[in-house]
């Protein structure tokens, strides 16, 4: 029995096991979920050492220890340590120790996130919308017509999300009068693109299921 | 060790954060975030320790669907260590990955075929609003333009209505959310880095 | 513009600083989110119920451009275990990355504490679900059908594959508030979540629900942001227009 | 030999000389009899014989020998005074000691505790800070408590009745006395007067009350009495305006002896001949009772069934406090004493759990004033209800207290006490139901009190009973004030009546009938320093004309005799001497018992639905989370795998291709065929393994088009952990006709952590971050890779992604350092909309989003490797399938969804 033969006779039954999912919650749907839970995570938690650790840090200072320390490998002294501090939170008494480490990665996350929400969104997002404006790129009057309406679902779409409020004669707490008739404007823009993006959501899943139904016919010999 | 923490927390965050702005500071960030992905490395060993306390703890006190606990531990200890020791891009890792992962993320998202059919069927009696029809018809109005009929395409549909929905409407609204979730990454990222938040503990 | 970037963080951090010491009154106005308002009564209903809280915090990385998310989840999730930290059962925390599961463990602990009920604290309820996308969601299908769940809440990153658990959520009969800050699970929960919180209002849940000044002040910053943006982009065309720049 | 008196209390035989019974101590002579020294009864203006009482002095009371003085002083002082002088003084005394009740009220008004909830029961005016009350208000509602001491509910014990805490009640005492004080002048009210003011004033009797006061009032000098309730006074002074044009002439003769006991005899002969009586003084309310005791409506019994009837009491006790003020304008007491006083008596009044005997006497007495009236109308009510006895002598009650004390002195803040028969007499038929513990009278009062309006006093107090609420603007709130004090439990009581404080001298008087569980009165021990029938002048003036005296043995009512004190063998007495109500307090306990009408027990629940509205937690209710529909899902399920599959396995190709490609397809075919052959290419596998079909077919095309023109040598990377496998998996599978080995014509690179940090830190120094492949292997220094160092050295880079995150951080990071390297995007169509932008700006070269972008190359292709082909039928018919349901479907659940709103809305 070939190795394909014998990866296509497991992909086949998880793949029904997963599709039984459609008739309800059943204990096969969840054997093959529990499955995929502990295979996914056994194989990143291997790809983490391999791929991450090894190269970038095990085999540096192996390698240091080995033949003398570079600077670079010196430095990364530093997150084995914090690494093995790190490894401590996997037991619940001693997790505190690495509070340290958590803290270094959650402050280098949080820089990275508001680095690329600004360089990576703030920034391109907003010079694509103006960008669209120019005289000497645009070939047709539609063209400005469009980027206009780009404009205006940006701006719309903002001021839907506008938070602040104030509390009217009646009770009621709402917002500016002119920001909710914008703020209504940029929900149509919402539904459009939410409409849009599910129309191609669906699309992948409509493929995804044609994908597994061409699976079973190659299996069988239909495909 | 709160302490130690929230400084390290604050002080890499700024080193980190500057370093995208200030070039010359690029080389000290880089040596920071190389340290930051270890750690994750790092992390992702906890948290597969977590994962088997979790099931552990299901197995040990007998609690339900113990069993199921048991062969998720019997797998992941399985693909742990064979992916340890061949390594994942190893044939047979390789096969498990095909034989596995593969079909079932594929299968759970052919499900979806069938739960977002029936969710967007049922969306209207949920929320009977404006937002929801506007992004039911528009939905309805993107998936004709992406199909075609057996005698041919609607070429206004296929051809202009649609790009048009993707490319103008569609972007317009989509800028706005991204320009608001980063608007909200920006601070909620700022509310950690003054010490405001602090999720790696600490009241 | 690399400056220009610098400018704008520093004087985001700056007010955001400045509103957070603050001492206000009264907590500032917002507008009502339909889907808040409903969890903050599901939450109160699962104390009441003695029924399980599940917050999913998604799989993405800190390190990745999606870290806002998560630590937005992980602000909510501080917030909820306060205020559900005394139920017949505590809140599960359920993560899809390894460093976020961890924090989801601090988090609690620190929101037990927070409490007065350190010693409730179960390092089992801040949870790995799976490690990759579609696996983390999976193995969160079984928590809601197992451990008496009432109210499920996304609040983090997460791919398409959120809509299953909206499903299963539905099945189970259980409250589902669904968000994400990718565009395509959005436009998912949108269709199959009970209520979603759509792009930034993912970063309020945590201030709509009554957490501390400095999350109120970030709505702030957020606002006082918007505005400037909507300006530049108002005057950025118009010099466009013109040919100025 | 006279023959022996029988003692018509205990039977016993006693010498005739006796005026006490030797067993049981009680009169055997009546007062009323011929007294010692004294022959007959006193003629209406005769002058009563003159006794020394300065040997009195020194027991007097403080605030009575201040009176006193104070009178002497104003006599001495004032040369001889015409009676509209006199008519005219009490007058001229009241201004300083109502000016710092003026601003009590006020501050009471500002202070005014009563919720909301009550408010909008009573139809009182909401107070400004009504808003801020609530919430405490309703805390206090669910709590059983207010938390706020100082904010107590009126009604409430602790804070509506100050003087009732027991335990407070020595604080309580000095502070009064110092109002008492300030009350002689203008001075800053004590916040234990705001409440004290403000509790008292029962909704039934306050709009008559204010009625003699009027002229007063409209003078500007409101008397204590009438200041306090203030709120619906001022309305009903108004409505009285012609009683207070007259007010000043009105002022009772008795008024007048009053202000002429230190001066000559001459002007009381004067002012008893020119005084008008309250009666008339009052409005034409006043008319209307008058009648009514002309028909001698007894009252007792009938009360409840004719507002009319009820009226008199009412009107009669509210001429009483008025005139007594007057009085004591003239007599010198701190005038800020009586009013008080006579204002604190509704409350305790209305808690006694149970009607004393001495109450029921006020009841059959008040019968017996009304047939004591027909020939005097003149005489203030309160002397009507003290029966015949006092017909004419109205100043009796307050005068004779320091008489009958003779031991101990008085303690000012009790004085009140001594007023409280005339107006309980009044509502003595209401203290039953106002005692009921099930059904606490202030709902009942409560919702009765309303029905009081300032221009109808008389049905205010007859609608007690029976009538039902009507608006009124602030009676029902003190109303309310004082029947919610009731105590539901004998220690309540004793609690009210210990707080009391009742004066020895008053709580020495014996009541007419003590409760067998009571042992001997004080009063007997009082008695003894008193020598019968020694009793002062002013004392003397009470005894009744002979008229009064006929009278008093005609009513049924009149047989109860006093048996006990100096006023023994008095008839229906003990409403004249207010003190002795005060000698019933400290009782044992009393069971408490209301005697409701069908309609205040209506009330009452009514009222206890609205308090248990408020106390009741408010069940959560779960939103309603639609139930799931196993068959519709089932049913779906089952028309997509099946038509789907027949057309899968079908291998139909019924739809045809879309015929224009796009243009970001037709860009990423150029972009392609511009790369150099055998150039390096950097391909990153970002998709997770759900999106397997889609990604492959739509990268299949386009990258067996670049392998097969260009040959070039490719470097794998992905930001997924699962990303290398994939990319592994697309080479060996998807690509498996082009027959790329790894390590020869491509490298796997496999995973690069970090998200955005890794891949930009990877875009600025590759060779550093990706040192090894994914197995291990030096990479950099291999053919594939040669010349490779930087990210620039790629001819181009291609992104397979399904996510707009990952897909944007490969355009953005490495914006710079790919130099003129072309970045191609190969999308999952749920994505590739957000990219058309970037492909518009140029920094996207080319983009493949889904089947129908893939479609484009896969033609262009010549068909290879097909995927798009295989999947179109069965892609396109199964979104027109969707689309018909997803209509059809969602066109019924939006008819469902709008008729559960109505249900909902009905229901």
């Amino acid at each position: 029995m070939s190795p394909d033969l014998i990866t296509g006779m497991v992909a086949f039954l998880f793949t029904l096991m997963i599709l039984s999912y459609l008739i309800g919650d059943n204990p096969l749907f969840r054997v093959a979920v529990y499955i995929f839970v502990g295979v996914s995570a056994g194989y990143v938690a291997a790809v983490s050492i391999r791929q991450v650790l090894w190269p970038d840090l095990l085999q540096p200072l192996y390698q240091g220890f080995l033949f003398g320390m570079s600077l670079r490998q010196a430095v990364l002294a530093v997150p084995f340590f914090l690494s093995g501090l790190l490894l401590m939170k996997a037991w619940p008494p001693l997790s505190r120790l690495g509070m340290p480490a958590m803290g270094l990665l959650v402050g280098a996350g949080a820089a990275a996130a508001v680095g690329g929400a600004v360089t990576g969104t703030l920034f391109p997002q907003v010079n694509a919308t103006i960008a669209a404006f120019d005289i000497t790129g645009v070939t047709s009057p539609e063209s400005l017509l469009n980027a206009g309406l780009v404009l205006a679902g940006v701006i719309t779409t903002l001021v839907y999300f506008h938070f602040g409020a104030r509390t009217r004669a009646d009770g009621s707490v709402r917002r500016f009068g002119l920001i909710e008739i914008i703020a209504f404007l940029g929900s149509v823009f919402l539904a459009i693109t939410l409409g849009v993006l599910f129309a191609g959501v669906y699309s992948a899943a409509l493929t995804a299921l044609i994908e597994r139904l061409h699976f079973f016919g190659t299996f069988f010999g239909f495909g | 060790m709160r302490i130690a923490a929230l400084v390290l927390a604050v002080l890499t965050g700024v080193i980190v954060l500057v370093g995208y702005f200030i070039p010359v500071l690029n080389p000290i960030q880089t040596i920071f975030l190389t340290w930051a992905i270890i750690l994750a490395g790092t992390a992702a060993l906890v948290g597969v320790f977590n994962l088997i306390l979790v099931h552990g703890t299901k197995i040990s006190q007998r609690e339900k669907g113990r069993i199921y606990s048991a062969i998720l531990l019997i797998c992941l200890f399985a693909a742990f260590f064979f992916g340890l020791v061949l390594g994942p891009d190893h044939p047979g890792m390789r096969l498990l990955v095909n034989a596995v992962i593969v079909p079932v993320e594929a299968s759970l998202m052919a499900v979806l075929a069938v739960t977002l059919l029936y969710a967007s069927i049922r969306l209207l009696r949920r929320r009977a609003n404006l937002m929801s029809v506007l992004f039911i018809a528009t939905a309805l109005l993107m998936m004709i333009g992406s199909a075609t009929l057996p005698f041919g395409e609607v070429g206004a549909l296929n051809n202009f209505l649609r790009p048009w929905f993707q490319h103008v409407l569609a972007l317009g609204g989509a800028r706005g959310i991204l320009i608001g979730v980063a608007l909200g990454t920006l601070t909620t990222g700022l509310r950690v880095l003054i010490g405001a938040d602090r999720p790696y503990g600490g009241k | 513009m690399n400056l220009l970037g610098l400018a704008l963080v520093v004087l985001s951090a700056f007010f955001l600083l400045i509103l957070s010491l603050i001492k206000r009154k009264s907590p500032p106005k917002l507008r009502g989110i339909p889907a808040l308002t409903r969890l903050y009564r599901a939450v109160g209903l699962s104390v009441e119920d003695g029924t399980r809280l599940l917050i999913g915090l998604g799989g993405a990385s800190l390190l990745t451009q999606n870290g806002g998310a998560p630590l937005a989840g992980l602000g909510l999730l501080r917030h909820l275990t306060e205020r559900t930290s005394l139920s017949d059962r505590p809140p599960i925390a359920a993560a899809g990355e390894s460093s976020l599961a961890l924090l989801a463990q601090d988090t609690i602990e620190a929101g037990y504490q927070g409490a007065g009920a350190g010693e409730y604290y179960q390092p089992t309820t801040g949870r790995l679900t799976g490690m990759t996308p579609f696996s983390s969601v999976a193995g969160m299908i079984p928590i809601l059908h197992d451990e008496n769940v009432s109210t499920t809440v996304l609040v983090g990153h997460f791919g398409v594959e959120a809509a299953l658990l909206a499903e299963a959520s539905e099945r189970e009969n259980t409250f589902l508030v669904g968000s994400s800050d990718a565009l395509s699970s959005q436009a998912a929960l949108f269709a199959s979540a009970h209520e979603t919180l759509i792009g930034e209002e993912l970063f309020a849940a945590s201030t709509y629900l009554g957490a501390g000044p400095s999350h109120s002040a970030s709505l702030t910053v957020q606002d006082v942001l918007r505005w400037i943006i909507i300006l530049v982009l108002l005057a950025g065309t118009v010099l466009k227009l013109i040919g100025f720049i | 030999m006279a023959e022996p008196i029988i003692c018509p209390v205990c039977g016993e035989s006693n010498p005739a000389d006796m005026e006490f019974c030797k067993n049981c101590q009680s009169r055997l002579l009546p007062l009323t009899g011929p007294l010692k020294d004294e022959d007959g009864p006193i003629h209406p203006g005769q002058i009563p014989t003159k006794k020394v009482t300065a040997e009195l002095e020194p027991i007097l009371p403080e605030w009575l020998r201040e009176a006193r003085k104070q009178a002497r002083q104003s006599a001495e002082d004032e040369p001889t005074i015409t009676g509209g002088d006199k008519q005219t003084k009490p007058l001229t005394q009241t201004p300083d000691l109502l000016a710092g009740l003026a601003d009590q009220n006020k501050q009471g008004d500002e202070d005014d505790e009563t919720p909301d909830w009550l408010r909008s029961i009573t139809g009182a005016p909401a107070k400004k800070k009504k808003n801020e009350q609530d919430s405490s208000q309703v805390k206090w509602v669910e709590l059983g408590h207010n938390e706020e001491p100082g904010k107590d509910v009126p009604g409430s014990e602790s804070a509506g009745l100050p003087w009732m805490r027991g335990g407070e009640s020595a604080p309580e005492k000095d502070e009064l006395t110092e109002w008492f004080k300030q009350a002689a002048s203008p001075a800053a009210p004590s916040g234990e007067n705001l409440t004290f003011t403000k509790t008292e004033a029962p909704a039934p009797v306050q709009p008559d009350r204010s009625t003699p006061t009027t002229p007063v009032s409209s003078a500007g000098e409101v008397p204590v009495g009438t200041k306090d309730i203030q709120p619906y006074e001022r309305e009903s002074v108004k409505d009285l305006t012609g009683s207070a044009l007259s007010s000043d002439i009105e002022i009772p003769d008795w008024i007048k002896k009053l202000d002429a006991e230190t001066p000559s005899a001459g002007q009381h002969t004067e002012s008893g001949k020119d005084a008008p009586s309250p009666a008339f003084s009052s409005d034409t309310d006043i008319a209307d009772w008058i009648k009514k005791l002309d028909s001698g409506t007894p009252l007792v019994g009938q009360q409840s069934e004719s507002s009319k009837e009820t009226s008199t009491p009412a009107l009669s006790s509210d001429k009483d406090i008025a005139d007594w003020f007057k009085k004591l304008d003239s007599e010198t007491p701190p005038p800020g004493q009586q009013p008080s006083s006579s204002k604190e008596t509704p409350s305790p009044a209305t808690m006694l759990p149970d009607v004393p005997d001495w109450l029921k006497s006020f009841d059959e007495a008040a019968g017996a004033g009304q047939s004591g009236t027909e020939s005097g109308e003149a005489l203030p009510d309160w002397l009507k209800t003290a029966g015949p006895s006092v017909q004419e002598t109205p100043a009796g009650p307050a005068p004779a207290e320091p008489a009958i004390v003779q031991s101990q002195p008085i303690p000012e803040k009790n004085l009140p006490l001594s007023e409280l028969p005339d107006w309980v007499s009044s509502l003595t038929p209401i203290e039953p139901r106002a005692a009921e513990p099930r059904e606490p009278a202030v709902p009942a009062f409560q919702m009765e009190a309303p029905a009081t309006s300032p221009a109808e006093p008389v049905s205010s107090v007859s609608a007690l009973p029976t009538e039902p609420p009507a608006a009124s603007p602030a009676g029902p709130v003190p109303a309310a004030s004082a029947f919610t004090e009731i105590p539901e439990s004998s220690d309540d009581v004793d609690a009210i009546f210990a707080s009391m404080k009742i004066p020895d001298w008053l709580a020495d008087i014996t009541p007419s009938q003590p409760s067998p569980e009571e042992g001997l009165p004080p009063a007997a021990q009082a008695e003894e320093p008193i020598e019968p029938a020694e009793l002062p002048s002013w004392v003397q003036a009470m005894r009744p004309v002979e008229s009064a005296m006929r009278d008093s043995t005609a009513g049924p009512l009149d047989s109860r005799l006093e048996e006990r004190g100096a006023l023994a063998g008095l008839q229906g007495v003990l409403p004249a001497i207010p003190g002795a109500t005060a000698a019933t307090s400290k009782p044992k306990s009393h069971s408490i018992k209301l005697d409701a009408t069908d309609q205040q027990q209506a009330h009452a629940a009514l009222l206890e639905q609205i308090l248990s509205a408020e106390t009741a937690p408010v069940p959560m209710k779960a939103d309603s989370v639609p139930r799931s529909q196993r068959v519709l899902r089932w049913a779906l399920s089952a028309l997509l795998i099946i038509i789907l599959g027949g057309v899968i396995f079908g291998k139909t190709q019924i739809f045809p291709l879309p015929a224009q490609v796009p243009n970001e397809t037709i860009a990423a075919i150029q972009a392609v065929e511009a790369i150099p052959a055998d150039a390096p290419v950097l391909v990153a596998f970002d998709y997770e393994p759900a999106t397997i079909g889609e990604m492959e077919a739509s990268g299949a095309s386009l990258m067996d088009h670049l392998l097969l023109l260009k040959h070039p040598r490719l470097a794998l990377i992905s930001t997924s952990p699962t990303g290398a496998a994939l990319a592994e998996r697309f080479m060996a599978s998807t690509l498996a006709q082009r027959s790329y080995q790894s390590g020869a014509q491509y490298v796997d690179l496999g995973y690069l952590p970090g998200g955005l940090a890794g891949v930009f830190d990877f875009s600025q120094n590759p060779t550093a971050v990706m040192p090894l492949s994914a197995d291990s292997a030096e990479v950099w220094n291999t053919q594939v890779m040669q010349g490779v160092t930087h990210l620039s050295d790629f001819a181009a880079v291609i992104v397979l992604t399904d996510s707009v995150e990952s897909g944007r951080v490969w355009i953005e990071q490495t914006e710079l350092a790919r130099g003129n390297a072309p970045l191609i995007i190969l999308s999952s169509a749920q994505a590739g909309p957000m990219f058309v932008p970037y492909v518009d700006s140029g920094q996207v070269k080319g983009m493949i989003a889904g089947l129908n972008g893939a479609a484009g190359a896969e033609q262009a292709n010549g068909g290879l490797p097909g995927f798009v082909r295989r999947y179109w039928d069965a892609y396109s018919l199964g979104l027109l399938l969707v689309v018909v349901v997803m209509f059809l479907g969602g066109l019924w659940n939006l008819w469902l969804g709008i008729q559960d709103r109505r249900v909902h809305e009905a229901g």
